[in-house]
């Protein structure tokens, strides 16, 4: 019995210490980054924890960080790409005393995370939390399921799509289009999304297909592929992600399909390394953040990025804009209470590294910024993807879009 | 719709002979040794990887005959240091231990070669169309792939008929307790055999790396299908395995060709529904949606109704 | 029950029938005694204090959050054992019930809040038992026909099929999102509304109290009790009047229910279910749980959830490879500790009946310094290597036990490289000793008794 | 009064093989039936085919005057017929006590109940004890079953088949293996224990059979070829022919 007594206090004594330790670092501001840095999708989380590092190293530390010398700290937590694993890493971040919460991987997880804060910061008044969606692009976050809590800095799904309809309403040599997705709550919404806007802008285009495969789990498109093949479809659209996207991409080009693939997630990641020559100028990507031709300041900092991280990219624009915009904030509310940085950042303008503003729009916190459609080639590259060569160069830019984009979202908001 | 067809029976049969490949070494090893091997795609897995390791350096072909020995040489010694240790505790105990060898593979396949799917492509020499039919490719790695398992499929059959181990194996397999009866030194045929089931699992890896994608995921997508070939089939017999394959093969590329949707038997049936009803997902419920669990629905049934599979002997 | 017990025994005729009471009479009283459950009372007052003094050790919000897991994994695990350990039936299905379970229960939270349902949130959990049983009932029907493989291949099937449906039927499983709830709507009870962790955490603890009392007094029941026979022996006891596949049905349904009450608990905590929670890899994970804690214990399990807890809760955040580290766990128990951790203590009993733990002791002091050599070594390599293997520029560095090691330099390998050959090649130096030992702590004490 | 057990024109074939040949059977209540047979006879297949182990090919069995001959085995135990095995089949991991215990469960109404404690019950743990003690292995009771001698694994072997106080017992080669001296033990052990009941054995020890059996039924090749008491058996001149001959040579294999 003593032994375990003495057990469980010593156990009791090394938890206070790590906290304390925790707490005792108190001064920088701490960013819990709460995304897969174990299993199946670490290569997406790692290299999106690694964008924050430098972008938090190089946009605000550098400079001497806020609120006269307040660094910025970010503190990685695995969830797994787990729902109930980023809950407890949440609860692990609110107990480290941490305001700012930063994910992206997965709107799932997005979903759980903004409904738990939501949750704990009605309950818990004196410690609440902010959630930085960097990545998540389900509308719902920012429609029915918003709150005061979330805000979006990636363009949402239907902006997106937005974008991409308007480029293929542009090409009057494109009469058959196939949708097709994973058969998820994104998926569907890409599809639902694709359907919906290519009837407003142009009526005469057929759908010669609309089809879900479930996600993950397709050992082998080349059956789809044929599905695509004889439909005659001259433009493919995929909200397709990770290994779902390349085994999709990869089957439909080989099938002798000679059509543009415009998709969502169709670059990075060892995806622009994988088509190679194969996709040249038949894989386009739908995104923010001009990559090609690049802006001197962005070369700069991509320049000292691969330095750093030879095998990574900076894929993900927008982490740049989240962390500089936080800081803004922070700077312009003069203290890191999260009701008084979320009033800061409501309608909060910032000229991008990359070119372009961005506006967080009040109404339903999304970010409302340019948006991209760029082809994939090796020609014009300045800034590569995946060390190849091959990079995303953009076509078409939309400029502020989605600006006067409906939204039903009706937020309730505290007292400042 | 018929170039629909034609192709669905050519993708159907690669991924059949592809599962054969696999089921074939999983069902060798079941019938001699009770075992079922839920690490058999992890060997499978590792074929890949280590075959896409040899291409970096001298290329493909070379990775197509090592790689197979290697993972052979892995299962050998997972037969002689684990499974024979665990072989004590029973069967459960055995399933167990494979169960954690497949959790444990996809660690340290993780561990060398990283998450992130590997660049493992097909050799140049087979980077080309074989045939165009109505506009549509057919790649030339495809038919590669039938043949080596054709090939594969005719060495087996050969071993097996006409050799004296193939004659032990066969006598194995109808009556698992007459081996050591004949005086062969049954751990050596064991280890020999889980070798062997391996090397063939290695092998379908290395061919079908290229073509389905070498990432540490590949032996969790098909670990489980392999498990319903075996069971369909009917455990312990090979011809049951090869009939099973192929016809899982085609269900699945026939499933996602063919566009049938429950909505669409409701409107043949002239019943309408409410696009708002709790239900909804039921009645627009295609059978592309649920090709992936066509074989799942198809291992229930058959454990249901027919427990020794469509050419078993034994029920379990 | 080592070697020594059983040659020693003699092939007694019937114990000496002196003093008035017959002697099967004596062991009639003795084994009542022994099973009484009176006995165990002390087992669970302990239990009981421990559960309510934890939130005052671990007081932080992680802490509490853990222990909550902790809980649900308990309640989970222990109805795993209900089937693996119990009743001989391998699963790589059981989150099917857990889920389950726990979806229906956040859809009745939703009921209580929007459509004013009643419903005090310390029953949620039985209703997802409920559900968990709804669902047990039809599916053991037919999958407890067999047991061994062909059970754990239905299992596997069901399992598969019912993770699948569950993104497609978006209405019912909320597709990737899942569905969440708010447990603040019912009515309060004794003036809590479980607003705060540690309320739920209390909640939790009296649930896997309750849960875990009943799952105990199951295995002593009847029902209980042919389970086991039934896994020892299945044809035995079908010519003892049992049908093999009704006592398998009854074990299999119980297991659903306490799978559903998990369920039930994780809705509670969470307030969200998603797809994760009836997949396969929850399935394997409390397989992994069950197995590792040791099968053939009713405390295995715990043992089992409360370490893989922390594992994956705490292990997780220091380094990436603690999947590594969990598979390696579990291959070497299955391996060389087929009892689970639980069984490595329990062979210490008879050594401590005796009190011939000393003789132990000294040998296990002199193995703790190579055994802690050998394990930092080789963590050592493969943290480097992991770091190594990532190819990161100027960031060459790993941090293992506090300390940072550069991986480009040779020293760092040296060392781990020596700690594990020279910690590895003194146990094996050791292993006789130790062996030794055991015999002498253990063995002797089989036969003085 | 009906028979304990009647078989009529039973028959079982594996794939063409036909081990049993059409058995007709009548063993009346409270008799001690012994089978004999040489080796390969298919005294075993008879066994399992009357407990419900293997389906007949054809014929009838009645226990009691009622059929049984499609039931499972567990049906045919509830009926009142409970036997033993020739290669000990016990409940390996479970205590001694626990063995028998189990044995006795059904039989005293327990069924699937969850709701009853095991250890609650007093007639049941008495009972229990009364047959280990009956069977010698009170001393033993805690012990698992798995580790006990074989000599005592067969008592117990014994003590299960008769705990649930069956009417009729069928015990195959309860002595196999047997020293003289436990043998001898094993004989009183199943007259004490069958007193009142009625007996089917397969057994090789003639002087057990000689020993215990009112009636003996001789089965060569599937068929029986003789049936009487053990006078009319031992004089019978097709059993000398048939089987005697051979059973010497049988013994001397078996073990």
């Amino acid at each position: 019995m003593t032994v375990t007594r003495r057990a469980a206090f010593a156990a009791t004594l090394g938890f206070a210490l790590a906290v304390s330790a925790g707490a005792q670092a108190a001064d920088p501001i701490k960013i819990a980054f709460i995304d897969p840095l174990s299993g199946p999708f670490a290569t997406t989380g790692e290299s999106g924890l690694r964008s924050f590092e430098f972008a938090a190293e190089t946009l605000v530390n550098q400079k001497g960080g806020v609120l006269d010398g307040r660094m910025f700290e970010i503190v990685p937590l695995d969830n797994q790409i787990s729902p109930k694993e980023s809950l407890i890493q949440l609860k692990r971040a609110i107990s480290d005393g941490i305001n700012y919460v930063v994910q992206g991987n997965s709107s799932g997880v997005a979903n759980a995370l903004t409904d738990a804060i939501e949750k704990h910061n009605k309950r818990n008044p004196d410690q609440r939390v902010l959630f930085l969606n960097y990545s998540a692009v389900d509308p719902a976050l920012t429609n029915e399921k918003c709150n005061f809590w979330h805000f979006r800095f990636d363009a949402n799904a239907d902006i997106k799509m937005d974008a991409l309809t308007d480029a293929i309403a542009e090409n009057q040599d494109i009469k058959k289009v196939y949708i097709i997705g994973q058969d998820y709550s994104f998926g569907k919404a890409v599809a639902d999304a694709a359907v919906k806007m290519l009837g407003e802008k142009r009526p005469d285009i057929e759908i010669v297909g609309n089809e879900l495969h479930p996600i993950g789990k397709v050992k082998d498109f080349t059956p789809y592929a044929t599905k695509i093949k004889a439909s005659g479809a001259q433009a493919v659209i995929t909200g397709n992600w990770g290994a779902d996207m390349v085994g999709l991409g990869k089957a439909i080009i080989e099938a002798g399909v000679d059509a543009p693939i415009y998709t969502y997630y169709g670059a990075h990641d060892g995806i622009t390394a994988t088509f190679g020559e194969l996709g040249e100028g038949i894989i386009r990507s739908v995104r923010e953040g001009s990559l090609n031709p690049p802006t001197p300041e962005f070369k700069a900092l991509n320049d000292g990025f691969k330095a750093k991280y030879p095998d990574n990219d900076i894929n993900q624009p927008r982490i740049f804009n989240t962390v500089a915009m936080l800081a803004m904030a922070i700077e312009k509310a003069g203290t890191t209470d999260p009701v008084k940085v979320a009033y800061a950042l409501e309608g909060m303008e910032y000229d991008t590294i990359m070119g372009g503003k961005v506006w967080m729009r009040p109404s339903d916190h999304q970010a409302i910024q340019d948006v991209h459609i760029s082809v994939h080639t090796n020609k014009d590259i300045v800034v590569d993807a995946d060390n190849s060569g091959y990079g995303l160069k953009d076509e078409k830019t939309v400029t502020m879009a989605g600006k006067d984009s409906p939204t039903s979202c009706e937020m309730e908001r505290p007292d400042a | 719709m018929v170039e629909l067809v034609i192709f669905s029976l050519l993708n159907g049969l690669v991924t059949g002979l592809l599962l054969f490949m696999l089921s074939s070494g999983l069902t060798l090893i079941f019938s001699m040794m009770g075992v079922l091997n839920f690490a058999h795609a992890s060997f499978y897995m590792l074929g890949a990887y280590f075959a896409y390791t040899i291409s970096t350096y001298v290329g493909f072909w070379p990775g197509l005959i090592v790689a197979p020995l290697l993972v052979g040489l892995a299962g050998a010694l997972v037969e002689r240091y684990g499974l024979r240790h665990v072989h004590r505790h029973g069967h459960v105990a055995e399933l167990i231990f494979t169960f954690g060898l497949a959790f444990l593979i996809e660690e340290i396949v993780q561990f060398f070669w990283g998450k992130a799917t590997k660049d493992y492509s097909a050799p140049e020499l087979l980077q080309f169309p074989l045939f165009t039919l109505y506009g549509q490719n057919f790649p030339a790695y495809k038919a590669f792939m039938i043949l080596i398992s054709v090939g594969i499929f005719i060495g087996l059959f050969t071993v097996l008929s006409r050799t004296r181990v193939g004659l032990i194996i066969q006598a194995a397999i109808t009556h698992p307790h007459t081996v050591s009866n004949l005086g062969h030194n049954v751990p050596l045929v064991f280890m020999g055999v889980f070798g062997v089931g391996s090397a063939l699992a290695g092998l379908a890896g290395v061919i079908a790396g290229p073509a389905l994608g070498t990432f540490p995921g590949m032996a969790f997508v098909l670990g489980s299908i392999v498990f319903v070939v075996i069971v369909v089939g009917g455990l312990g017999s090979l011809p049951g395995a090869f009939v099973a394959s192929l016809l899982i093969g085609w269900l699945q590329t026939f499933a996602i060709a063919l566009d049938w949707s429950v909505s669409d038997l409701l409107d043949i049936l002239g019943i309408s529904f409410d696009s708002e009803h709790v239900l909804r997902d039921l009645w627009t419920l295609s059978l592309p949606q649920v090709a992936p669990i066509l074989p799942y629905i198809l291992l229930v049934l058959i454990l249901i109704f027919r427990p020794r599979g469509l050419m078993g002997k034994r029920e379990t | 029950m080592s070697a020594t017990e059983t040659g020693s025994a003699a092939t007694g005729k019937s114990g000496d029938r002196t003093g008035a009471e017959p002697a099967w009479k004596r062991v009639a009283d003795d084994q009542m005694r022994r099973g009484a459950f009176r006995r165990t009372l002390p087992v669970w007052g302990a239990a009981f204090v421990v559960l309510m003094i934890m939130p005052l050790l671990f007081s932080s919000a992680v802490g509490v959050t853990i222990m909550n897991q902790m809980g649900i994994s308990i309640v989970f695990a222990l109805s795993y054992n209900m089937l693996l350990g119990q009743g001989g039936m391998l699963s790589f299905g059981h989150a099917v019930y857990f889920g389950l379970g726990g979806f229906l229960s956040v859809h009745v939270m939703n009921y209580v809040e929007y459509d004013g349902w009643w419903l005090p949130l310390p029953l949620l959990p039985f209703v997802g038992g409920l559900f968990g049983l709804a669902f047990a009932v039809p599916i053991g029907s037919f999958s407890t026909r067999r047991a061994g493989t062909v059970f754990a291949m239905i299992s596997l099937g069901v399992g598969e099929l019912v993770a699948a449906c569950s993104i497609i039927f978006v209405a019912f499983f909320g597709g990737e999102e899942g569905v969440s709830g708010d447990r603040t709507m019912g009515p309060p009870v004794f003036g809590s509304e479980f607003l705060s962790e540690v309320e739920v955490y209390y909640l939790i603890a009296g649930i896997v109290l309750v849960a875990a009392l009943f799952m105990y007094l199951f295995s002593r029941t009847p029902a209980g009790r042919m389970a086991n026979a039934v896994r020892d022996n299945e044809e035995r006891a079908e010519f003892v009047g049992y049908s093999q596949r009704y006592v398998r049905f009854v074990s299999f349904c119980a297991s659903g229910f306490f799978a559903g009450m998990a369920g039930g608990l994780f809705a509670i905590n969470y307030e969200i279910l998603t797809e994760e929670n009836l997949n396969l890899v929850t399935s394997g994970w409390v397989l992994l749980m069950a197995f590792i804690g040791g099968v053939g214990f009713f405390v295995g399990p715990i043992v089992g959830a409360i370490v893989l807890t922390l594992l994956q809760t705490v292990l997780s955040n220091h380094t990436e490879l603690w999947q590594l580290y969990v598979g390696i766990l579990f291959v070497l128990t299955v391996m060389y500790a087929p009892r689970g951790l639980t069984g490595l203590v329990a062979m210490h009993g008879p050594a401590l009946r005796t009190g011939r733990l000393g003789i132990l002791a000294r040998a296990y002091g002199a193995a703790v310094v190579p055994l802690l050599a050998f394990l930092a070594g080789v963590v050592l390599l493969l943290e480097m290597g992991n770091v190594a293997n990532q190819s990161v520029v100027g960031e060459s560095e790993a941090h293992v036990f506090g300390l940072t090691l550069d991986v480009s330099t040779v020293a760092p390998w040296l060392v781990a490289l020596a700690l594990a050959a020279g910690g590895g090649y003194a146990l094996v130096r050791l292993a006789p000793r130790l062996r030794d030992a055991f015999a002498r702590a253990t063995g002797q004490a089989g036969a003085a008794s | 009064m009906t028979a304990a057990l009647q078989m009529q024109g039973v028959r079982k074939s594996f794939g063409p093989t036909e081990i049993i040949r059409g058995i007709d059977l009548e063993i009346p209540t409270g008799e001690r039936h012994a089978i004999i047979g040489p080796n390969g006879a298919g005294k075993s297949t008879l066994f399992h085919l009357i407990s419900g182990k293997y389906s007949k090919t054809a014929g009838r069995i009645l226990l009691n005057g009622t059929e049984v001959t499609e039931l499972q085995p567990y049906q045919i135990n509830r009926m009142g017929l409970s036997r033993s095995f020739q290669i000990t089949n016990i409940f390996p991991r479970l205590s001694v006590f626990e063995n028998v215990r189990c044995g006795l469960l059904w039989s005293m109404g327990y069924r699937n109940s969850f709701w009853r404690l095991v250890d609650t019950e007093r007639a049941l743990n008495e009972r229990a004890a009364q047959i280990l003690d009956e069977i010698g292995l009170l001393e033993r009771c805690d012990l698992p079953a798995g580790v006990l001698a074989y000599a005592e694994q067969r008592a117990l072997e014994i003590g299960i088949t008769i705990a649930g106080g069956a009417e009729v017992i069928m015990l195959d080669e309860p002595t196999a293996g047997m020293s003289h001296s436990e043998t001898e033990g094993v004989v009183e052990l199943i007259r004490r224990v069958t007193q009142g009941r009625t007996l089917v054995m397969v057994e090789h020890d003639m002087g057990v059979v000689f020993n215990l059996a009112d009636r003996i039924s001789v089965l060569v090749y599937g068929e029986i070829i003789a049936t009487g008491t053990p006078e009319e058996v031992r004089a019978s001149k097709a059993v000398q022919e048939a089987y005697l001959g051979a059973v010497d040579a049988g013994e001397g294999e078996a073990h």
